[in-house]
């Protein structure tokens, strides 16, 4: 990548709109204990989140468990309305969005998850796995689907047979393929890449992540890329979202992220992740303590109970997110 | 803990009112009642005057009422056969089935639950082989089969036990046994299927690798794992205790509901059809609700939730 | 004075419909206390299976050890009673394992389930020392208000505390071997340092040896002293860390250390091992990591490789070692 | 990445030749339990050619040839399987009563089994309203004396064929919903069905396309050990007098005609009971079979 557009958390420049954006989305849901009502309690499993992702290229998005990670590629992917804020595809809310407008979105948007197993219907044949996106949303003829078959299958380094096997056929990292050669299906501007090699081998992950980065580049597709590999984000992406708790605590371009790291969160993530190099590692734990339950968010700054440099007004006041550097945001009071 | 007590009584009284919705309409389902409380003979005169008393010419909704209040206030009309209230003729006989019930629960637990949990321990042995084939016989046999045989066997052959009739524990035996039978073999199946599912898992392997002997790694951690699917197994054979009544009771002359829920039947007794499957169904759900009550006591993540 | 654990040339088959699985194919190494070895390696390549296999806790039916030795403090643990193998687990050897979401038993209390090693393996009876033991463990562990969460259920704890009771447990008994299989697999990035360290720190107080299995590279550069790297039920190279991380001499260690993304190593493509793991069952003739290696020769796809040796405690099993080491 | 990037090599690792084994057909019948089949077949292949191999009329009255035994028993070939108290041919109406328990049987199975799965369907994808709906009346059925219910019902809307099925139907279907819907809810949950969701499937699309397909194993093991099932019931209904109405030939009815003559001709009992105990067996040795080879993970019930 030659240069990385600046972001535009706020408001998106002319001429370089994102491609999908979120304006200030918060998604809160009712978790109800014991089925009695009255007892519903406030889960804001997104909270307040801004961010762009301009065409081709990639965001990449890290955070522990309970920071929402999951909700927020929900949200991405049209699956759940958020309760306040915006999602916008190419400037458009994709919740006010007609009929065609959303038959668009789902032309324009998929989405590759985890589970290699999970992800395809062991039902079904390759061949009906991977055209499937093209069957409901193109009016290609038959003919024309197994051409473009043949076209992905190929893509994403899987012989033409494959197409007649079933999914238990495959390995792991082949499932991995099969689900990328359908995301990339109809040639989408964006795909939301859910933990896509989380559950692979180690000496898997690379070919994975290669493919991926090759398939951007051919096709100019941009990318939503969750992981808790924070080397494996700094590879693929960008950008660079770090989440907390529902919240974002900072954002930037990988660069400067990683070169310079500003929020205590995303220093404790980055200590945690050092390349292995014996007698170098610390075992000392950059943070105490464990992520609190999201039911129940401590005052102030969210963070501030792990938080190993917190004061007295970080109890009091929620830190906002601001710009310290162009396209460097992050939420600490503590950072100047 | 108080949530889930309180939605289960929720989901009881929903399940009550839709059996009473059920038994509301099994008296309206030939088209026209009074030709089920009321003798051929009878005139069309007679009929009316029937339909009017019953409230048969008022909308649904106002009938099913009534029907209700009826319920409330425990007032479920005269029995035609025995002139006298049904629910009275009901209460009767109801322990008889009961105690039947009873004996017939032992017998198809303990037989279960210990057959399942040896077959699971020794699984792929002679002993699991042996609640295989317990298990298919007794879902393929059907009671009334057994029961015949039974007779057949221990009192026209060997003249071992009375052929009907309650009188002393001897004639217990044999209703008990045919009764349990099915619930025997299903309650073998799941105690297996659930402890070899128990057995599979992290924290089996991790007493074991504590060094927890083997007898309490079953006892004491697998087993009360296992008995929840249990537990909800056998409260769905109460209910075919119960219900299987109707044919054992027939078989071995059984002064229970079963056999007068036969009787009521053919002799078109319709109030009292209508008590016994009402307080019947009525009186299950509360037993359910009793063991999903219990569940809470087996399970913490239900009691502290 | 025999190691504390010595492992010769064990072997572990699982028979399954589809042939004979070799899990463990002839693994042999050594462990001494206060000494930490990692185990690492793919899913498949045998090192779970090879400490279910010190303590003979197979898969009923399928596993069975077909041959070798695994003498723990100079005694071949094959040869013991079921009954003497069951009171060495958990007093003598005990374990951590991998998911403590799912490790405990969910109907009993912390307290009641850390009691039991005690009883079962020092008999003690008595309560008020049944409990004050159990709080002294569950202290030493670093679990806040002991004395409350004895009568706490496990699903009202977080992962990484009741990854803190399951260690607890394993030391309760004052063993003097710890197998930890992934111990930190299932937990957040943040929380895995925590409990690495807390391993390290039980270690070094009741001098065990310990051996840790886990996928990740940067768990054993943290913790290890030595590393045994398995590929396809063999352990294909072996040496203390420093040596491995600086100068590994099998193929598949090397790639597996490249084709780890790394941060800031700036690079276009990361290196990829190609091909799949390969599957026990079917094992190609020669060298099982032939069919995906860099380096492979002729040699290599019908000449087993055996092990070679460089200086007294670094082995590799390649045919092209040797050369690999100049590099 | 600012020239072209198409020329750049796509990583073509996975040459390697994908999962060897393909099941041959055959080998999807291994383990097939042979004299089971062979006990169904000929039940199946006699219910249905009763009229033309039936040795007798079935329902042909003979006082003078009554109560004969069966052959081994001192009984000729006239009548293979002995006479009942009316001289009736027990053979023929055993042949009959197949016809009954197999008619009966197969479709209460069909439509219980689809108006619960398609209820379970629609409640487990669904959710909200639909589902504690169709939850609920699940328990209700489920709550309920079944057996006291359905006699009930037959006693009230007269007994015949179609009335029984069709009562049968209404006791039944509770079972399937309750099973299939916690079906549908673990396959919802798989993540092709979200992906289906995000390539814009509709509900219809995926409800018969990705979910109905992944419930059918589960769905076929609980239909064939549910005809074994309403075959008990049938027999049990008929024996009480409740079932198909006489003179049509019932295994249930011939045993409860059988029962008077305990102690005297066993064989009208006993003949009846095996032909319901051999049906049965062998319909669930199949399921057995079924549900080892269709889905190992379904292993209660």
């Amino acid at each position: 990548m030659t240069t990385s557009p600046a972001s535009t958390v706020t408001a998106p420049k002319a001429g370089d709109t994102p491609l999908i954006e979120l304006l200030n989305v918060t998604k809160v849901y009712t978790v109800r204990a014991g089925g009695f009502r009255g007892q519903g309690r406030q889960l804001r499993a997104v909270d307040g989140v801004s961010l762009s992702v301009p065409a081709a290229t990639t965001l990449g998005l890290v955070g522990e468990s309970g920071c929402g990670k999951t909700t927020l590629s929900r949200l991405l992917l049209r699956q759940e309305p958020p309760t306040t804020g915006e999602v916008r595809y190419a400037g458009k809310n994709v919740w006010s969005m007609g009929r065609g407008g959303q038959k668009d979105f789902h032309r324009q948007v998929s989405a590759v998850f985890q589970d290699p197993y999970s992800s395809l219907n062991p039902r079904h044949r390759v061949r009906e796995i991977v055209t499937e996106p093209l069957m409901v949303n193109s009016g290609m003829s038959r003919h024309d689907r197994e051409e473009k078959l043949q076209s992905l299958l190929s893509d994403v380094g899987l012989p033409p047979a494959a197409a007649g096997l079933y999914p238990h056929e495959f390995s792991g990292g082949q499932r991995q393929r099969i689900a990328i050669a359908r995301a990339i299906a109809l040639n989408p501007g964006l795909v939301v890449l859910d933990e896509p090699v989380s559950a692979l081998d180690v000496s898997i992950r690379a070919q994975i992540l290669n493919l991926l980065k090759e398939l951007q580049e051919r096709h100019q597709i941009a990318y939503v890329f969750i992981a808790h590999d924070l080397a494996a984000v700094e590879h693929m992406s960008d950008q660079m979202a770090v989440m907390y708790l529902g919240a974002l605590v900072e954002y930037a371009p990988v660069e400067g992220l990683y070169g310079n790291p500003l929020h205590p969160y995303t220093k404790a993530l980055l200590l945690a992740s050092q390349p292995p190099q014996p007698g170098k590692m610390s075992l000392e734990a950059p943070l105490s303590g464990e992520v609190p339950s999201p039911l129940n968010l401590p005052s102030g700054c969210r963070f501030r109970t792990r938080c190993p440099i917190a004061e007295a007004r970080c109890a009091e006041l929620s830190p906002q997110l601001r710009e310290v550097r162009p396209g460097h945001y992050v939420s600490c009071h503590l950072v100047n | 803990m108080t949530g889930y007590i309180v939605s289960r009584l929720i989901q009881t009284l929903v399940t009550i009112v839709g059996i009473s919705v059920v038994v509301f309409f099994l008296a309206r389902l030939s088209g026209d009642a009074t030709a089920l409380l009321i003798p051929p003979e009878a005139t069309a005169e007679d009929r009316e005057a029937l339909k009017e008393s019953l409230g048969l010419d008022d909308p649904l909704p106002v009938q099913y009422g009534i029907f209700v209040k009826g319920i409330i206030t425990g007032d479920f009309g005269d029995s035609f056969r025995f002139g006298e209230p049904a629910l009275d003729v009901f209460l009767d006989r109801f322990p008889n089935t009961l105690k039947l019930a009873a004996a017939s629960a032992v017998v198809a637990l303990l037989g279960g639950v210990s057959v399942g949990v040896l077959g699971a321990i020794r699984a792929g042995g002679f002993v699991d082989r042996l609640t295989t084939v317990i298990a298919l016989l007794g879902q393929a046999i059907p009671s009334f089969l057994i029961g015949i045989m039974l007779i057949l066997f221990f009192a026209v052959e060997l003249r071992w036990l009375p052929t009907s009739g309650m009188a002393g524990p001897k004639t217990f035996i044999m209703p008990a046994i045919a009764s349990a039978w099915y619930s025997m073999a299903a309650l073998t199946r799941m105690t297996r299927s659930s402890m070899l599912d128990v057995m599979e898992t992290d924290y089996i392997r991790l007493a074991r690798l504590k060094g927890v002997p083997e007898r309490a790694v079953i006892w004491k951690h697998a087993f009360r794992n296992a008995l929840v699917p249990i537990l909800s197994l056998f409260s769905l054979q109460i209910i075919f205790f119960v219900s299987g009544s109707v044919v054992i009771e027939q078989i071995f002359a059984w002064p229970g509901i079963g056999q007068l829920t036969i009787q009521a039947i053919f002799s078109r007794d319709y109030p009292l059809v209508q008590t016994i499957v009402f307080v019947t169904s009525t009186f299950l759900v509360l037993l359910n609700l009793g063991v999903d009550l219990l569940y809470a006591v087996i399970d913490p993540r239900i009691r502290l939730a | 004075m025999p190691p504390l654990l010595e492992v010769k040339n064990l072997q572990t088959h699982f028979i399954t419909r589809s042939g004979v699985a070799r899990a463990v194919d002839g693994v042999t190494f050594s462990l001494e206390r206060g000494q930490t070895l990692g185990l690492v390696g793919e899913s498949g390549s045998g090192k779970s299976v090879t400490c279910s296999s010190i303590v003979r806790l197979l898969p009923k039916g399928s596993g069975r050890i077909v041959g070798g030795e695994v003498l723990f403090e100079g005694r071949n643990l094959l040869d013991i009673s079921e009954n003497e193998m069951r009171r060495i687990r958990g007093s003598q050897i005990s374990f951590v394992t991998q998911d403590p979401m799912t490790s405990l038993n969910p109907v009993y209390s912390i307290g009641n389930q850390m009691e039991e090693p005690l009883r079962y393996h020092q008999g003690m009876r008595n309560h008020g020392q049944l409990h004050a033991k159990v709080v002294e463990a569950l202290t030493q562990v670093g679990i806040p208000s002991p004395e409350r969460r004895v009568k706490d259920y496990p699903h009202q704890l977080s992962g990484g505390q009741r990854q803190r009771v399951v260690t607890a447990m394993a030391i309760e008994c004052q063993p003097s071997l710890l197998i930890a299989d992934e111990p930190t697999t299932a937990l957040d990035v943040t929380v895995q340092i925590q409990i690495l360290r807390l391993l390290k720190d039980v270690q070094k107080e009741l001098n065990l040896g310990m051996i840790l299995v886990t996928h990740d590279l940067s768990v054993i550069a943290r913790t290890c002293d030595k590393v045994a790297v398995m590929y396809a039920g063999r352990i294909v190279e072996e040496g203390p860390i420093d040596e491995i991380f600086a100068r590994p001499r099998h193929p598949y260690t090397r790639s597996l250390m490249r084709a780890i993304p790394q941060i800031g190593r700036k690079e276009d493509r990361l290196y990829s091992i190609p091909g799949q793991p390969p599957d026990v069952r079917r094992l190609p003739q020669g060298c099982p990591f032939a069919p995906r290696c860099p380096d492979v020769i002729d040699r290599c796809t019908h000449e087993a490789p055996t092990e070679q040796f460089f200086g007294s405690n670094h082995r590799a099993r390649c045919l092209r070692a040797e050369e690999m080491g100049a590099s | 990445m600012t020239t072209d990037s198409s020329s750049l090599p796509l990583d073509k690792s996975v040459a390697e030749p994908i999962a060897p084994k393909r099941a041959s057909w055959l080998h999807n019948l291994r383990g097939l339990p042979v004299v089971p089949l062979t006990i169904l077949l000929i039940v199946i292949g006699t219910g249905i050619l009763a009229p033309i191999i039936q040795p007798h009329n079935p329902n042909e009255v003979d006082l003078l040839a009554s109560l004969r035994p069966p052959v081994g028993f001192d009984g000729t070939w006239e009548h293979p399987l002995g006479t009942d108290e009316l001289g009736r041919d027990v053979l023929s109406r055993l042949m009959d009563g197949a016809q009954i328990s197999l008619l009966v049987g197969i479709a209460v199975v069909l439509g219980a089994g689809t108006l619960g799965a398609t209820l379970a369907l629609l409640a487990g994808y669904f959710r909200g309203w639909v589902d504690i709906l169709i939850s609920r009346a699940t328990d209700t059925f489920l709550a309920v004396p079944f057996l006291l219910v359905a006699i009930s019902v037959v006693g009230a809307v007269g007994a015949s064929t179609r009335n029984l099925i069709l009562v049968l139907i209404f006791m039944t279907w509770a079972g399937y919903a309750r099973v299939l819907r916690s079906e549908v809810l673990r396959v919802r949950e798989a993540d092709f069905v979200r992906l289906a969701k995000v390539a814009g499937c509709s509900p219809a699309r995926i409800i018969i396309r990705h979910i109905l397909p992944n419930i059918v194993n589960p769905l076929i093991v609980l239909a064939t050990l549910q005809l074994s099932a309403v075959i008990v019931i049938e027999a049990s209904l008929s024996f009480l007098g409740l079932g198909v109405p006489a003179p049509q030939a019932t295994w249930g009815g011939m045993l409860a005609n059988g029962k008077a003559y305990l102690g005297v001709q066993n064989s009208l009992t006993i003949v009846p009971g095996i032909a319901i105990a051999a049906t049965c067996l062998s319909i669930n040795l199949m399921g057995d079979w079924l549900r080892v080879r269709l889905d190992p993970r379904f292993r209660q019930l």
